[in-house]
């Protein structure tokens, strides 16, 4: 069974609600990133929601996904609370990785998420693996690797790709065309008219969606788990999107006029989607007001969670290295460079 | 070989070469486990092209001894995704040569999710792979790299220099809930020894093994070079008593042993076949400072790879690939 | 101008004359092999030899390629000459490398053979950098690289593919598709017909030819060429082709059948080639029985050459690492591991 | 700072950051030579995410300031064949965290391909990457691995921690023949010192350099930690006299320089960011062992990254990277 189903109001109402929230967050998280409360990098998921609520929905929830730099859209997506993700972001012992990963590592495998990645085009061949896994112990699940426009020049996204396909295992791997990597178009990137077009160095089926469109996404998505749970192997999606913020916060970003920027933003897959359900008789307009305000109260709720929750103790920077206990790591905890702890040291 | 003194935990004994011992390693933790498979270039119907994995295929299913496309990054990362969700691969890359091509998967993914996650994931994986020069195979198949994995936070580094120790150290290795590169001289494949018979028998990753006893220099060697080591050590005999400790785990490294062996030699020589400089030498040079600088009656004596790459002609190759002759003038220089 | 103008009866002559070089070579060093006398490992060419002869005879002069492990065809295909490649397969100081390289390494840069090659996948990047560095200097010149079917599943291809399509290089990428990477057959390796399907990624051109026949190798090469040096950018070709011999000597072959190799064998490009210039009325039976006689002489004298060519004496394992002189070199080759060259070593 | 010795070939100097130093070596070299250009991502209009390129696109064309996709093996890769081919690049990769995707390249063809063609190619590229802590960018965006490439043969390692040392061996690189990794710690890019403005400054790769002199204990550092053991060694400077040298030069290693410090003080911390097992520092420790022996009153110290990745929240990176309090801690200790 689906994580959403679309074809209920409930679900509509729910896949709404969970773009409304990746808006709230990031949005937030931009924020508190200019306070300087939020350490190191954060890139906004801002203008792309379809792409990841549209998919993730569209998955079960047992499903894997893998995703990218970007990849608060995608947790959310997928499930993930917000108030753990917050605190991950602000380096707190309470976040999904104890404050060790940040923005850039949020991560649940139990829940099927395997990590956001700061590595372009590291999730593929992981999702592969995952998609391997579950093909090799019999099991009904599919991996789903979310990954970037610049991240399809990377060699590994193609090894990744022809393993799953020469394999048939159950993978889909989505596109974000956002139509930047970094500061440089697509254009600079690839020599291609679509992204999809890649699909046919292994020959397995490759669309074109409109990213901006979560109704198209979840379909799109839905038909390649079909296909995927039915043994045809993987599928190829791109999604035609755009991101509204910079690369990353602060980015001065040279490379683009505000105009496109509106352009774009006129086609908010968050407003596109609450009209239709207006339009549809699903949500009346206060109702759409009501679920954004309880969208943003949960963020808020999430930033408070965050900026009380605890850092953590230094000493936890020697935990979680290995299962197995390694005398080098206990050695440097207690202080010393010497197998027989003799000196010590403040690191 | 003078008794292994870490297989006491063990019933018989069979002399088997260090292939066999891998591919027992291998075939019984398939047979143990089911989430354990193995894949990489040709391990199937082929055998590997060490003949490592040869006959395992007719033991288990090809979903199990899968043949993958040449695709090092792909198929480790798809090892990384895999034990990240419940399997345990044993990942052969052929030649440790190749593993720049997966070097990304390696270490940013393999070594560092645990960490990165808080902990909140395991990852079962063995990467298997050869090293070593000797067989004019020229520079882009015959390096060792192990240093770099040593060196890497979050792996686990094994070079095991006798059967025994590959038999044991493999299965240890497939057991762990941590990543561990298992680093295959070529050139020992045949060479035999005594192996403990039981199936359960393993050994522990993290203990050096004194492979032989002696009062006057310690010998502290990996792979190939444990082999020559003994060999320099027996020839020597009259002259000087040598011990020969197989380092076995480059990461962990077992302090405590060589430290021990120094207290009582004051004199060491460390024999591996990586390049010199910033080679796994010089940290166990490092070690032997730090925690035993009282004890050194002279600076230890390094031998490996004189900083160059493996040349192709036997006349240059024989030139830097150290041996038995460099061990022995080693323990001369020192004694 | 053309290497080899195969509108004339003379170059039809020479790539004859070539194809029959390489198979002589081929068949020498395998005896030489099993002898005993060449070590390590070889990598024959037998069965593909209008492949790299069709290939190397349609580009220019100065003209750059790259190459595979199974790179003598394309040493000689490219003018290299036989005895310095059989001296250095004998590891001899008057080998190409002076007997550094061996049968995987042979070079020969200013001859436009940038190096056959022990890594899979490895040869595409270097030529997209040696047709970038023409294309900055604006030289007239082109780069093709040779690579394998099982290359093809390699990321670093697929990203030196991207590279040259988008900045427009003038790189011609050939796989010879021999029906297997070692042991596997091409179609656990690929999922598709024709890897030609490739070029689709990349949207540049993409051929498959028959690679036994040289006339087939030839024009699609010099029409590659063509465009590359009109600035029209890359092509990709494969070349359907087949190894007679094992994946390296020595390789017991349990992945085929000797049925498929004599069907192969049939198809034989140095028969099928000579047949049509008899036919033509180029060559004579008896001047195609005295072409082969000239190349397996030429080949003997190779050997013989090679034979009583000189070692390399031990201390040149020092030399050729570094332009400049490095410290740790100079010492380690004065016998030492001290700075102060205090101690010595047999090493 | 104290006066920087190796740059007496020099009229005038000027003060300026890291950055700006590895700019105009950049600049000053592109406009010397028509075979040198850069690339990378980003580095164009971008100016590269550190602006390190910053200003260069404008002043040379988009040919030679060359925005790349993201396919670190292909451009790097690309460059080695370009190199191989009579041009000079420059290849930026933006972290060196990303240095894995680009590995087979590095240690298969730009670092054999001289040695495996029997010297008949010159393979004139530097590479430029950043390394280090500081910034919050978590273990995917934080790591120091220059030891890989200190101990991988036929590559050249440097490591600069001075504006002048930045240029002038940046510099040096860009006019070398021989394949080199230029390391820069991205928090020092705001550092300031004085730099020679002579645009035929130079200085030679392979030649640490004393920044402070001093009687009691050696502080060899490099990158980050130059500037932190200078901090430490004046605040202690009540109490003991410390010298201090940036090691510069990984590969080739200044053993002159730094046994004749030894020599001097009998005492050395060893600072530098690399995980500590088999890091920088063994080698270092290794050769004023092999070449100062009798001249250790102590084991040498080492200060590093305690073998974790970089974690993420500021208060556990903080406690994984050195600084200039674990450096002092270190003398005292020796002291
Ligand atoms: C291997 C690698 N190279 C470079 C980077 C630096 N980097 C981070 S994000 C990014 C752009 C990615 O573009 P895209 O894949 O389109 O994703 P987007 O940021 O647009 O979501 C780059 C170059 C990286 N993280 N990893
Ligand atoms: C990166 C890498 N992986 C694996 C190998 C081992 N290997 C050498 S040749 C070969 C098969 C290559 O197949 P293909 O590209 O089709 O070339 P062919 O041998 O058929 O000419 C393999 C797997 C290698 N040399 N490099
Ligand atoms: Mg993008
Ligand atoms: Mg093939």
């Amino acid at each position: 069974m689906v994580t959403i189903d679309i074809e209920t109001d409930d679900g509509q109402r729910e896949i709404l609600r969970r773009m409304m929230l990746i808006r709230a967050f990031d949005n937030e998280a931009g924020d508190r990133f200019a306070d300087g409360e939020i350490p190191g990098f954060v890139h906004l998921y801002i203008g792309e929601e379809a792409v990841g609520v549209g998919a993730c929905s569209a998955l079960e929830p047992d499903d894997y996904i893998t995703s990218t730099h970007r990849g608060h859209g995608h947790c959310i997506a997928k499930g993930l609370e917000t108030d753990k993700m917050m605190a991950e972001l602000y380096g707190k012992r309470e976040g999904y990785c104890n404050g060790k990963g940040g923005s850039m590592h949020i991560a649940d495998v139990d829940a099927g998420m395997l990590g956001a990645n700061g590595i372009v085009g590291a999730g593929p061949p992981l999702a592969t693996g995952a998609a391997l896994s579950a093909a090799q112990k019999g099991e009904d699940r599919v991996a789903l690797a979310f990954f970037g426009d610049g991240a399809v020049a990377q060699g590994q996204v193609h090894e990744a790709i022809n393993l799953a396909s020469t394999w048939g295992l159950p993978a889909i791997f989505l596109v974000e065309n956002n139509k930047f990597g970094e500061g440089t178009p697509v254009e600079k990137q690839h020599n291609l008219e679509n992204l999809s077009e890649t699909a046919e160095a292994y020959d397995i089926p490759g669309f074109t969606v409109n990213g901006m469109d979560v109704t198209a996404v979840y379909e799109a998505v839905e038909a390649a788990r079909e296909r995927a749970v039915n043994g045809d192997g993987p599928t190829f999606i791109e999604a035609d999107t755009y991101r509204y913020r910079g690369h990353f916060e602060g980015d001065h970003q040279p490379y683009r006029d505000d105009d496109d920027i509106e352009a774009w933003q006129r086609r908010c897959p968050i407003d596109a989607f609450a009209n239709r359900l207006v339009d549809a008789g699903v949500l009346t307009e206060d109702e759409v007001d009501e679920l954004r305000a309880a969208a943003e109260a949960e963020i808020e709720d999430a930033a408070a969670f965050a900026e009380n929750a605890t850092d953590p103790d230094p000493s936890e920077a020697y935990e979680d290295m290995y299962d197995v206990s390694v005398p080098e790591l206990s050695t440097y905890a207690g202080g010393s460079l010497r197998a027989d702890g003799g000196s010590t040291t403040d690191q | 070989m003078s008794t292994d003194t870490s297989t006491s935990n063990v019933s018989g004994t069979e002399s088997m070469t260090v292939r066999e011992a891998i591919r027992e390693a291998m075939r019984e933790e398939l047979a143990r486990d089911e989430d354990v498979f193995l894949m990489g270039e040709d391990v199937g119907l082929f055998g590997g092209v060490f003949d490592v994995s040869d006959g395992l295929l007719a033991d288990f299913s090809e979903d199990r001894i899968r043949d993958t496309p040449i695709s090092e990054a792909g198929f480790l990362g798809a090892g990384v995704g895999a034990a990240a969700t419940g399997s345990r691969p044993i990942v052969e890359i052929m030649f440790s040569d190749f593993l720049g091509v997966s070097m990304e998967q390696t270490m940013n993914q393999m070594a560092k999710m645990r960490y990165m996650f808080g902990g909140k994931t395991e990852m079962p994986i063995t990467i298997r792979t050869t090293e070593g020069g000797g067989m004019g195979a020229a520079s882009q198949h015959s390096g060792t790299v192990h240093t770099w994995f040593a060196h890497f936070p979050g792996l686990i580094a094994v070079a095991p220099g006798t059967p025994a120790a590959a038999k044991g150290l493999l299965k240890s290795a497939i057991r762990s809930n941590d990543p561990v590169f298992f680093f295959e001289n070529k050139m020992i494949y045949e060479q035999t020894g005594e192996v403990p018979t039981d199936p359960d028998f393993t050994l522990p990753i993290g203990e050096a093994s004194v492979e032989r006893t002696g009062e006057d220099v310690t010998v502290i060697a990996t792979q190939r070079l444990v082999g020559e080591s003994l060999d320099a050590a027996e020839e020597l005999s009259d002259q000087v008593s040598v011990e020969v400790i197989d380092l076995r785990s480059l990461y962990p490294l077992d302090t405590e042993t060589i430290v021990a062996s120094l207290e009582k030699t004051g004199r060491v020589v460390v024999a591996d076949e990586s390049p010199l400089s910033y080679g796994v030498h010089a940290e166990v040079v490092t070690r032997l400072v730090e925690n035993g600088f009282y004890s050194l009656d002279a600076p230890p004596e390094r031998v490996g790879v004189p900083d160059t790459h493996i040349p192709f002609s036997p006349s240059l190759e024989q030139e830097v690939l150290p041996d038995a002759a460099d061990v022995t003038a080693a323990i001369e220089r020192l004694a």
